[in-house]
């Protein structure tokens, strides 16, 4: 989290830190893990829409509005603490939807979508991933095929985020190669939903299939063979999400394994008063500052400096998606056997961020989009 | 009682003879290994079966003294039996902890009266044995357990927790470490008792593992009544028969035991083609992918060094160029890389290690990192073989305990939790 | 002396005059940087020059009080300084340690006296000044130096070895930490002082570094006489000067500093495209190289997000939501960020770190690497950085000190090293 | 080193030591390193001959003979010992040399060379490093032209070690493309020797210049076209000893390192005595040992599993290589600042494990040759 909140922000924060801490503590997290639907109950998250959620990146002409003007940023301060607690819900996936139909989206478009996600009775998901594990949308490998006035859509975009409830979707896909964006309904004809497997035990996915599924003009985001702003963008909204998450996670659990390593005793001494021990906590505390550095950075530079966010948020997504499952494992190991117990909360927060690490680009791929961004074409000398 | 060689049947002779028998006797794997069957009979009723067999039949217990029901043959005999044994099912979950740790202890310390009843049981597999030692409330300083047996007339009266016991919930008996003085000092008030398992008092919990798993138990003791007779060694001088435990379980660990039949019981370490990350690399589509082939390629030549550090360890060892304690060694590196292999899993899986399409083959990387440490932790974590290692193998100065020359009583330690609801 | 803002010259009129007065009397840099002009001028001949003619010029000094000097103006007109001079020739070398740690040091300890014989000429380029804190037998525990100062009559006897300070050699005075009470505990029996450095009983040694690099110098005192009056702060107090000197040391190194004039005197962060990688990628043909692209990506990553911490760190700071040592946290980032650059740069260079044909452009890499620790050794360890950051940010208990509480003479430590013949 | 070395394994070892610890301690190489010379006077490497540095890969039928029956076994004590003092002398190369040559030369060229190789008279070096930093045969692109009964060789070599000493180069090049190893004198018209730059202060390096060198059937090692066993076994016999050196370099260094750590006081306790630092002396005594296995593994392996001995040479060279100079990297932090000035010893060890970490093969390129032995083909599915 910043130093320097505003106060709305502050406030913003704390109403979202009471709601989930009121209604989805990590026992209540527990009883949705159970359940076979979605992970958590709609009325829940339609009340976190009523705390603004799903308005941050959407403007105040479309009936959005945000905190501080910088949506990106607010909306990182509830990740953060999404993180903290785990907590379910479409909260990455129908940001991006919210963010490019607010963005680029017609009147129509915006008329029969945006007030539904904001108000939480729909939900939006993005279909970029596809089956043989490509989550960055460059790899789409989806064609819509235009025929006359329309287009046909055949083929499988998953694992999708919350495919099953989402009562709309952005698909990523290429028309004649070219980049493009398409907007439609859940219950458009030749859609359907199967379920796909997940690491995390309440943020769910579904693969999402498209039989000969025939759209038109009015599914186009913007313009077709125009997208590659908007994948971009979308890239950059889950990523500065996700690294905001694991961010938020890293510092519960590193707090809890310092009280932990405080309050256990081996010896006759507490497990902090051991050397070895403390140089790893000085390591971790050292990562953790960095992980909550280079995550608010990458928020910041998404909403004010468009020259530099790709770079940033690549950055900040390398950088936490490779750290912070490491150290979770170190914090593992300092709680001894009990840290491998179902029982234990450990693994909840290991499970989500080994999810956030590897969906909308693992770390390896954006070490390459950095290297990409630096003087690397091959040179003749 | 040191068994003559030149007394015991001739090896030839006893292979041939074991050959036979075996054909007769035991069924074939039939293509499945052991460890999968063992794994669909959780209550290892057919395990017991086998046992009787191999009892019956004169091949259970080779190692151990006639006396006790074994058959009072080397080590080469039992090398002769396992080569023969292989394609059939065995009763593995025996070898360890039953035969190799607890009766091994047991020949060791038990009284005349406490071998003579329960090894020949434990042969006949009718008594599958476990250990009580770590407790909720320890980590690595075992000593400093606070289970308490009190003495009341004939018998001592047990409270507490144990936990991390492999298989208790089908086990039958368990030498329990107990404290029986907090007046002193940790190490001098420790009692090694005899435990039947299933009885009043005793709750057997199992516990799951983050990744499904759940072999370990967690009991819980409440005013259990065990009969002075019980006691393993003498009274208070518990932790040297812990101490012995501990050494037959790394012996058993390492693959030195005799009294191991038919397979080690366990993995052992990994020495294949790392078959999964090539696997993996397949199901990606990443074979070609030169950083993906530089992190198999690291991952061979770890496991492969691990092999050479074992065999290393296990020669400076016996040939005396190395302390005892260098065991603690490869046991690191074997952890270690095993953390390091989750994380090439983990690199090599990408997205897939988060979420992915049904019945996709790499499906699974995510869930098996969730048990990254378990290597890591399990019989003596990463750090204490690393105070092992350094104080032990390099002399360095040993870590201040604060509860050393103290009275146990006196000394700030955790609480054993009480019995849930 | 608080200055007051609204009596100061305005900042544009002094803009001006500043770009005015650097136009006609300092040379232009032409295309060298200020660095470089330093390493081809070992005695600092020119620099001295420069600060000379700062100073008639009266740009010397800019945030000193004017009785010592200087010209009693603020930060933000040195700021504005910065910006102008930054096309000419500089004296850089006077700013670290000689103004931001020394000058700032006598500011707050000298008598009047001092200041008024040394600050003035410091200004003037006539007196470059170096600390003499750090022993050879003394490594992270500074307090433990046993370089010692006997009374004699008016003045004190010093006998000892100093090291690792910077360009002593062609330094004029050093402030200099001696012990002067045996008997004390060992942060009481200090004394601080001011040291001539060229004269007789001192023998100043140049250090030559693994890579050839040799500005740091050891020092050898035998029976050097210093002056009563020298003494900076109050006898036996010299932990509370050092202390202050080692604030000032941490405020020049983060950039903190208001007396440093025309750049920062030292690299500080880098922050660019990690050229050295891209370019050493280009000379060994490996642009293309999947595994040298995840290298690099890594390497600007880390750069970028050392940055960053350095800006969230000392934001924390300053908003007292983090403690001053907090300031560890970036400083043990940047060294192990230098440390895995450099195993980053040994990688992608292959073979050519060993071997090279002459004047093959990634020939550099290999001798590096051999400084690799530089960073992780200078300025407080790591393993310091870490004790820090565990006890002082997280409040761990801290490390068991044999020393403490003990009169100095009675706790063992390393023996100073004798004068080289 | 081995745990169970015979008789005459230990004396022939002992034997060495002596005889470095007589003629070059520490104090005589950094003298040596002054020089502009080969980094050693040529008596001294007669001497060294005398006590069968170079008979161990020599068949007894062609003069030479090994101490236990397994030459490279025998010569990797060496290696381990002149690790231990950072001995200089051509030993890699010649030993490379010694060994194709016994094994595959005619009696013709084993007259013309051997003798002066086992008597120090000659000095035989590998020209396998091509300008480009490959120093794997297999990416040679140096081509033998042949015309007629003759072969054409131009072009250059090098990196290669004792060049401007050696009296034999073994050349590897290819004829229509075809592995190919020549054996020729370096004063045969139109070879030519320059100086290369190393690491190692005593360990040396010259490019190889050849200039329409005019070569007959007589240069030859083995058939034209029919090296690729030679040069695998080339790799081999280099990597085996500079691994066997590394391995001697580490245990000497950590050693050191211990030593300090039991004698430096820092607040009135020994280094010895942190947690911290006790746990990273845990750390490099396990590596210290994986790498004494596994060098001491890569060399039996070369002597006695022809079919895996490829493989296992390539993971030590990788582990070793890799890991050491990390390890030699901690000792230097555990010895302070003193450990980065050119007074210290520990900057000879690390200059030395530099350089073998990088000849023959890098770790990197070692991983790659372990990868391709794996099932790694490109999969259909």
């Amino acid at each position: 989290m910043d130093f320097d909140l505003s106060e709305d922000q502050e406030l913003f924060r704390e109403t979202t830190v009471k709601f989930l801490e009121d209604t989805c503590p990590l026992t209540t997290v527990r009883e949705w893990a159970e359940s076979e639907g979605a992970g958590f109950p709609r009325s829940w998250w339609k009340q976190g829409c009523e705390l603004g959620w799903t308005s941050m990146l959407i403007s105040e002409a479309d009936g959005g509005g945000s905190v501080s003007g910088q949506g990106l940023v607010d909306l990182s301060l509830v990740a953060e603490e999404m993180g903290r607690m785990v907590s379910p819900g479409p909260f990455v996936t129908t940001s991006v939807v919210a963010d490019v139909l607010s963005r680029v989206g017609t009147s129509t478009q915006k008329d029969a979508y945006l007030p539904g996600i904001l108000d939480g009775e729909i939900i939006g998901s993005w279909c970029v991933a596809e089956p043989n594990g490509s989550w960055l949308p460059e790899d789409t490998t989806l064609e819509a095929v235009k025929k006359g006035d329309v287009f046909h859509l055949t083929g499988t975009k998953g694992p999708v985020e919350a495919a099953d409830v989402a009562g709309v979707f952005v698909v990523t896909a290429r028309v004649d190669g070219e980049p493009t964006h398409f907007i439609l309904g859940a219950d458009t004809p030749g859609v359907s939903v199967t379920k796909a497997d997940g690491l995390d035990l309440v943020r769910r996915f579904g693969m999402v299939e498209f039989n000969d599924v025939v759209l038109s003009r009015d599914n186009v985001l913007g313009d077709v063979g125009a997208a590659t702003e908007q994948w971009e963008r979308g890239v950059e909204v889950a990523n500065v999400l996700q690294a905001a998450s694991m961010a938020g996670a890293m510092d519960k659990v590193l707090s809890m394994t310092i009280e932990y390593a405080f309050d256990r005793y081996s010896f006759g001494r507490p497990l902090a008063s051991y050397q070895a021990l403390k140089h790893r906590f000085a390591d971790m505390k050292m990562w953790l500052e960095a992980v909550m550095a280079t995550s608010l950075a990458a928020a910041e530079a998404a909403e004010t400096r468009p020259d530099r966010s790709k770079e940033l948020v690549s950055v900040a997504k390398a950088y936490v998606g490779e750290r912070v499952p490491w150290m979770m494992q170190d914090c593992v190991q300092l709680h001894g056997g009990i840290g491998v117990t179902w029982d234990h909360d450990l693994h909840l927060y290991l499970r989500r961020a080994v999810q956030d690490r590897s969906l909308y680009g693992s770390p390896a791929q954006q070490r390459e989009r950095i290297a990409s961004g630096l003087d690397l074409e091959e040179s003749n000398a | 009682m040191p068994e003559n060689l030149a007394e015991m049947e001739d090896l030839e002779a006893f292979r041939l003879r074991a050959r036979a028998w075996l054909a007769e006797s035991m069924p074939l794997l039939d293509g499945r290994t052991n460890h999968q069957i063992m794994a669909d009979d959780e209550e290892c009723v057919q395990a017991r079966a086998l046992q009787r067999i191999l009892f019956d039949g004169g091949f259970a217990g080779l190692c151990f003294p006639r006396e006790y029901g074994g058959q009072g043959l080397s080590r080469e005999h039992q090398s002769v039996f396992n080569q023969e044994s292989s394609p059939y099912e065995m009763p593995v979950v025996f070898n360890v902890p039953t035969f190799a740790i607890m009766a091994a202890t047991l020949l060791d310390f038990g009284t005349e009266e406490q071998k003579k009843r329960h090894i020949p049981a434990m042969l006949s597999g009718e008594e599958m044995w476990v250990q009580f030692l770590s407790e909720p409330s320890g980590g690595s300083d075992l000593a400093g357990l606070v289970t308490r047996a009190t003495k009341d007339g004939d018998v001592y009266i047990l409270n507490g927790s144990k936990i991390w016991s492999s298989g208790a919930f089908r086990s039958d008996y368990a030498l329990c470490l107990a404290r029986t003085d907090g007046q002193a000092t940790k190490h001098r008030g420790l009692t090694c008792f005899i435990l039947k398992i299933h009885q009043p008092g005793i709750e057997v919990q199992r516990i799951m593992m983050v990744n499904g798993w759940n072999e370990f138990c967690q009991e819980f003791f409440d005013d259990v009544a065990i009969p002075e007779e019980n006691i393993v060694g003498a009274l208070n001088d518990g932790w040297t028969v812990a101490s012995r435990l501990l050494y037959h379980e790394r012996d058993a660990v390492g693959g030195g035991s005799k009294f191991i039949s038919g397979s080690s019981g366990h993995r052992g370490a990994q020495g294949a083609g790392r078959g999964d990350l090539v696997d993996l690399a397949h199901a990606t589509g990443s074979t070609q992918d030169p950083a993906v082939r530089q992190l198999i390629g690291e991952a061979r030549a770890l496991d492969l060094v691990g092999n050479q550090l074992i065999a290393r360890t296990t020669k400076g060892i016996m040939a005396g160029a190395l302390p005892e304690t260098a065991g603690s060694i490869p046991r690191l590196f074997m952890a270690t890389n095993t953390e390091r292999h989750h994380d090439i899993a983990l690199e090599i899986a990408g997205s897939h290690a988060g979420a992915w399409a049904e019945g996709d083959p790499s499906g699974g990387v995510g869930n098996e990192f969730l048990m990254r440490q378990g290597g890591s932790l399990g019989g003596g974590s990463n750090e204490m073989q690393r105070n092992i290692i350094s104080e032990r193998v390099l002399g360095m100065p040993r870590e201040f305990a604060a509860d050393k020359d103290m009275p146990f009583d006196e000394v700030r330690h955790n609480a054993s939790p009480s019995r849930p609801s």
